[in-house]
């Protein structure tokens, strides 16, 4: 508690934090929209914003405002997934290699730093290509999820190398804890706050990649999310025709969220540095 | 008097590098070494002589390369498993603020290893059992209860390091540097608790330290180490009284002694560490001031001389 | 000697190694996810009217399972495939029957070089350099303001700042054109030529320099700030040593480091931002290829991209790897 | 005898803001003492009594959270009274080495790891010395670790490739280059063991012997004092309690804490048993009323809760802040 009173002193932090809940709010109204986000022509088409519909409709015949509701709440679904399960599998490969060390960390480490060399760009383009139609929203998250873990792992084990070092290590052997209650009593009150950190990070690169996938079309494009948005607003050349609501809301919001999402993770991670905090607190 | 540790022949070798590329360094080579009952054993010797890597391969938080420990007859590597090892010898550490983590209180860690070890059934009984060894390093339940590491001094931390090794009754403790980091005012209450382990507990203490200083102020027999070997072993009293080997000498020598009528003058050699442990022969050789031609050829044998172990050509004769 | 024994060979082994693998996952995949390349072209086919008879199917299968590389069992195909890597043949492009895809490849691939190599020297370069600057001097307001701007633009997503520029200088002021350079055969290397290049090059290189720049000007701010506080710098500072000195040779020249072993990490994900900008802005490079084969199910050319791009940019890594012990003693000399 | 460096009722706080509260902690509170030309003057004390703090003030180098709130510190270049903490810019720079210089606590990262140790060397002494050629200076830098008794062959290695107790030694040979007036030493010998802790000795005497420049060394290990020191202070929780005479101090020390420290010390060949001072020292955020000592000096007097000691002159050269030796 003590901690989040100290981050919000942080106005990064804050405006952050306060930009995620509006946005969080928006996927939430989702639930009560008047219309189906998948059948068309529920209002009239292709009309610029005005009261009745405050971003306008599309060519499809859908109200631009629900529509990008629904897309928040399926793209944040989207970058949930892929963060939380890559987290598992960061924690887990990351705690191992470090804390077994030998060959075990060499093998689990070149594969991290093999995937990081490959650009997987590229492997998961291949993928989700021969994927393509089974690209729901949970399949999307768990790709991304798979090819998202490495770099993590490399930084939680850095730190688990670090901790292994520490005396008091030896103090919880010495006490009798077995290395689970070891691990778990010593090292995950220190990897907590990185865990969160890399998830904010994971979360943005996330809803970026699923971005991209859905421009290439290599997602189910029914289904609204941030990525699905723009790519039929481009391939429906909103700007030649002049209709800016359909390209500006996704654009706007993705900013947003991704802005929102940047500037928490970098407030944690300086709080989680103890030389910056340092710094701030002599700065004033 | 009886020995309740002893090692027998052994070395650690480190292999520095990657897998391609292997550097063997013997950090510790061929130790021999037998603690007994109720003493105080000092480990001496200059930074990277290899007294820390014996003292974690007598935890068992290394393994030795070659040769066996033995405890009370019984191998260390045949113990049912870490805790039960663990039950019998208990550790101190150099620096009272790593000792503990950080982000946990310090009386977990009591009442974790009363609970782990099963020394008591319920808190209240393990409360009373913590109380009787806070109050034999001059600590109480009150002054701990509800504290985090950062909330104590670091002779307080010492002290409750040293508590928490008591809980299980080990026979043996191993303090590693336990004073160099604690404040000069308070270092000598810390010394002087291992001397009442000793005297009211029948603990064994194997002090480690580069301060011969205190060495010979609280221990009983002393093994001095250069480079990974034992050069000199024996009594307190007849090893730094009348050091035999020219490495405790100079290590003698070199104590910036608190009287400033009696300043050191000698000048004297200084050679690199690597250079030092790659070297055939006696490694002492390249600063000895009684070297001899054969001591750069051949690595000098231990004898025995009135009761001392001395690893010196000199005294082979 | 034993720089090359642990420095040299631990990289040349890994860089086998991840080209080794990354090639064999490109191999597994498709073969993992059950799909079946073949099957879905006849689909195609079958669906776009044309009705085939059995006899033609088969011939079809066969043909298509040759050029796929499909045929034998999976070790043979495996076999068959690195084969056909060493020699650069890819099989034939399908979007552009019946020219190979290694000639494609060899038309786009120089312009993502070229585009990939400027705008990510150029983007380390400004970004460090400013960052350092910033770090130094990191009370003063302008630094201040500067990392405010880039705390906006750094978490930008390439795809997404490329939009918006094309929206921006193409659509809403029409400085740059929006796309659509077409490649010739031949071109006359001359002053308009290089104009047109330039002009066409301009955002999606601007969109890469401005995206990587933000990102390295951030680390390195960061890591500025904590090497002016180690030892070395504040003890040359209490020396009395003149700050120019300090600030060149001092801060910057320890906080660049760490920059270079980060680049060689992130190379992968930077060529994948590029790709991203090369569909943007149309730009005749790889990404743009990557966008049509896989619009157009173009397999072959997915996979012939995938695999000319690991070995780029493991090589790139490597050629960093090697050169980072020019600047770093502590690894030259043991 | 002249005053090299004066210390005038010196007080310097680092003031904190944490979680919006306001903390003070008072490292140096109150100090007064003139080191003197040709003369190596200890400070001893242990960790968090303010010893190092104090260096920083005598060296000028105040950077927040750390701020005088009173006194002054005064440097005397050929002769003239110059105010230490006026000093700014180009004029502070050109004092520095020249005039005064400093050996840090621990020489692992004073190097510039990526440079050879020649870079280091030339980029002190072209900051300081003008119209000379590379070559010439470089001569400098060798003669001068030559003059010290150290090859100058480590002029071509980099840092890392030395060991720290020839590095400790390469810091002295570089903060002596320009040959001070005086050098301020913090803790130089910790973190080494014995053996280098004594070629760190030697080397400092030499440097005292060869330039005739003043040191001051700061160390919490009484041994180091007595080896090397001529006049030493003795400080406890932001304050001096006791100077004199190194020889006198060891002889007839004063201060109930004083004596704490010298009695406690372990010889070789002596078995008798040593008591440490009880309780620990004071955090320099919250300090005891009165006397900082009284919660663990074993002479306390009612008069010691109310009022802080002065620093009481007892003869020529002893002086001390206690009670007890009131009259």
């Amino acid at each position: 508690m003590e901690a989040l009173r100290e981050l919000f002193r942080d106005y990064r932090f804050a405006v952050g934090f306060v930009f995620l809940v509006l946005l969080a709010a928006l996927a939430f109204l989702s639930f009560f929209s008047p219309y189906d986000p998948v059948r068309w022509l529920q209002v009239p088409r292709d009309e610029p914003p005005s009261w009745k519909h405050i971003l306008g409709t599309n060519a499809k015949g859908q109200d631009v405002f629900w529509e990008a509701t629904f897309a928040i709440r399926n793209s944040l679904v989207v970058a949930l997934i892929a963060g939380l399960v890559s987290r598992v599998v960061a924690v887990l490969v990351g705690f191992l290699a470090g804390y077994k060390g030998g060959v075990v960390d060499r093998v689990l480490m070149g594969v991290a730093d093999g995937l990081l060399v490959i650009p997987l760009f590229l492997i998961l383009v291949l993928v989700a290509m021969l994927l393509r139609e089974a690209m729901t929203i949970v399949n999307t998250g768990l790709l991304l999820a798979f090819f998202g873990w490495a770099w993590d792992a490399r930084t939680i084990r850095a730190q688990i190398l670090s901790l292994r070092e520490r005396e008091f290590t030896q103090t919880s052997l010495l006490s009798g804890n077995s290395t689970l209650s070891l691990v778990s009593k010593e090292y995950v009150p220190f990897t907590i706050p990185l865990i969160f950190s890399t998830l904010i990070s994971n979360i943005a690169w996330a809803i970026g990649m699923e971005i991209v996938l859905a421009i290439l079309g290599l997602v189910r494009l029914e289904i609204p999310t941030l990525g699905t948005m723009l790519q039929w607003a481009i391939t429906r050349q909103a700007m030649l025709l002049g209709h800016w609501w359909w390209i500006a809301t996704p654009l706007a919001l993705t900013v947003i969220l991704l802005v929102a999402l940047y500037w928490l993770s970098v407030s944690v991670s300086e709080y989680l540095d103890p030389r910056m905090r340092i710094q701030r607190i002599g700065a004033r | 008097m009886t020995v309740i540790l002893e090692t027998k022949g052994v070395s650690k070798v480190f292999s520095l590098g990657s897998w391609l590329s292997r550097v063997h360094l013997v950090a510790v080579d061929r130790v021999s070494l037998q603690i007994r009952q109720a003493e105080i054993f000092t480990l001496a010797g200059e930074s990277g002589c290899g007294k820390t890597t014996t003292a974690r391969m007598i935890l068992g938080f290394e393994l030795p390369t070659t040769g066996e420990i033995f405890y009370r007859g019984k191998r260390i590597d045949e113990f049912r498993d870490r805790k039960a090892w663990f039950q019998e010898v208990q550790a101190v550490f150099q620096n009272p603020f790593e000792t503990f983590n950080p982000l946990r209180k310090v009386e977990s860690y009591f009442f974790e290893t009363v609970f782990n070890y099963h020394l008591r059934k319920d808190v209240k009984a393990a409360q009373a059992l913590i109380e009787e060894k806070l109050q034999a390093v001059g600590l109480s339940f009150q002054d701990v209860a509800g504290k985090y590491p950062a909330e104590f001094s670091g002779g307080q931390l010492q002290r409750a390091s040293i508590a928490r090794a008591l809980l299980t009754n080990p026979s043996l403790l191993v303090a590693d540097e336990p004073v160099s980091m604690v404040d000069a005012s308070l270092r000598m209450s810390i010394v002087n608790l291992f001397r009442t382990l000793r005297d009211s507990f029948g603990v064994s203490v194997v002090y480690i330290t580069h301060d011969l200083a205190t060495a010979y102020y609280v221990s009983d027999r002393i093994a001095i180490m250069f480079r990974g070997n034992i050069v000199e072993m024996g009594g307190v009293e007849e090893v730094l009284g009348a050091p035999k080997h020219p490495y405790t000498k100079l290590l003698l020598e070199s104590i910036p002694e608190p009287d400033p009528e009696r300043r050191q003058e000698k000048a004297m050699v200084f050679l690199e560490e690597r250079e030092e442990y790659l070297r055939r022969g006696c490694k002492f050789a390249g600063r000895c001031p009684e070297k001899e031609e054969i001591c750069s050829r051949e690595a000098p044998q231990e004898v025995m001389v009135g009761g001392v172990f001395v690893r010196c050509h000199k005294h082979a004769r | 000697m034993r720089f090359v024994r642990d420095y040299l060979i631990p990289r040349l082994v890994q860089y086998v190694l991840v080209i080794f693998f990354g090639i064999t996952a490109v191999f597994l995949i498709p073969r993992f996810t059950g799909q079946d390349p073949v099957l879905e072209i006849i689909a195609q086919i079958q669906t776009q009217g044309g009705s085939l008879d059995p006899i033609a199917v088969r011939k079809l299968t066969e043909t298509l399972q040759e050029l796929y590389g499909l045929r034998g069992t999976l070790w043979e195909q495996y076999v068959n495939m690195w084969r056909r890597v060493f020699h650069l043949d890819f099989g034939p492009s399908l979007f552009q029957f019946p020219t190979p895809v290694s000639e494609l490849l060899r038309i786009y691939l120089p312009w993502t070089i070229g585009l990939f190599a400027t705008s990510t020297l150029l983007a380390w370069l400004l970004g460090n350099v400013l960052g350092g600057i910033a770090g130094y001097f990191s009370s003063q307001s302008w630094s201040k303001i500067l990392d405010a701007v880039i705390m906006v633009i750094r978490p930008v997503p390439h795809y997404i700042f490329g939009v918006l520029l094309l929206i921006l200088f193409a659509y809403v002021w029409a400085l740059f054109p929006a796309g659509g350079l077409m490649l010739g055969r031949r071109t006359v290397v001359d002053l308009r030529f290089v104009m047109i290049i330039l002009r066409y090059s301009f955002l999606p290189a601007l969109t890469l320099v401005v995206l990587g720049g933000a990102g390295w000007f951030q680390q390195m701010k960061l890591l500025v700030q904590n090497v002016r506080r180690e030892d070395f710098v504040q003890y040359a500072q209490a020396g009395g040593v003149k700050e120019r000195v300090i600030i060149s040779r001092y801060v910057m020249r320890n906080a660049m480091l760490p920059q270079i072993t980060q680049l060689a990490l992130v190379l992968g994900q930077v060529f994948s931002g590029v790709l991203m900008v090369e569909m943007v802005f149309s730009y005749p490079g790889m990404g743009l290829l990557l966008y049509r084969a896989v619009t157009r199910g173009d397999y072959n050319l997915v996979m012939g991209i995938a695999i000319l791009s690991i070995f780029t940019i493991t090589t790139a890594v490597l050629l960093l790897d090697l050169l980072y012990p020019l600047l770093d003693p502590r690894i030259r000399h043991r | 005898m002249d005053a090299i460096i004066t210390v005038e009722n010196l007080q310097a706080f680092y003031v904190l803001e944490v979680m919006g509260e306001r903390k003070v902690i008072k490292a140096v509170n109150g100090v007064d003492f003139a080191v003197l030309r040709d003369e190596v003057y200890g400070i001893a004390g242990e960790s968090g009594c303010g010893k190092t703090t104090l260096l920083k003030a005598i060296f000028a180098a105040l950077e927040p959270p750390l701020r005088i709130f009173e006194g002054k510190v005064y440097y005397y270049p050929n002769g003239e009274r110059v105010d230490a903490f006026s000093l700014a810019g180009e004029a502070r720079r050109k004092l520095r080495w020249t005039y005064i210089s400093y050996i840090p606590q621990g020489s692992m990262s004073v190097f510039n790891p990526v440079k050879r140790l020649r870079i280091t060397f030339l980029d002190f002494l072209k900051s300081h010395v003008g119209g000379k050629r590379e070559e010439e200076l470089l001569t400098l830098a060798r003669e001068h670790l030559v003059r010290l008794g150290l090859t100058p062959q480590v002029l071509n290695g980099y840092p890392h490739q030395l060991s720290g107790g020839m590095r400790q030694r390469v810091a002295i040979a570089l903060a002596t280059l320009l040959k001070p007036r005086v050098i301020l030493a913090d803790e130089p010998t910790t973190a080494l063991d014995v053996v280098a802790q004594r070629a760190v000795l030697q080397l400092l005497r030499d440097v005292q012997k060869e330039f005739r420049s003043t040191i001051i060394v700061v160390t919490h290990d009484m041994g180091i004092h007595a080896q090397i020191t001529d006049r030493m202070a003795i400080m406890y929780a932001g304050r001096i309690v006791e100077e004199g005479l190194t020889k006198d101090i060891f002889a007839r020390p004063l201060h109930p804490y004083t004596r704490y420290l010298i009695q406690s010390l372990p010889k070789v060949g002596d078995k008798n048993t040593k008591e440490s001072a009880p309780g620990s020292p004071p955090s320099l955020l919250y300090l005891p009323p009165g006397c900082s000592f009284h919660p663990r000096c074993s002479e306390v007097m009612e008069h010691c809760v109310q009022e802080i000691p002065p620093l009481k002159k007892i003869n020529e050269s002893h002086w001390v802040a206690c009670w007890m030796r009131e009259g």
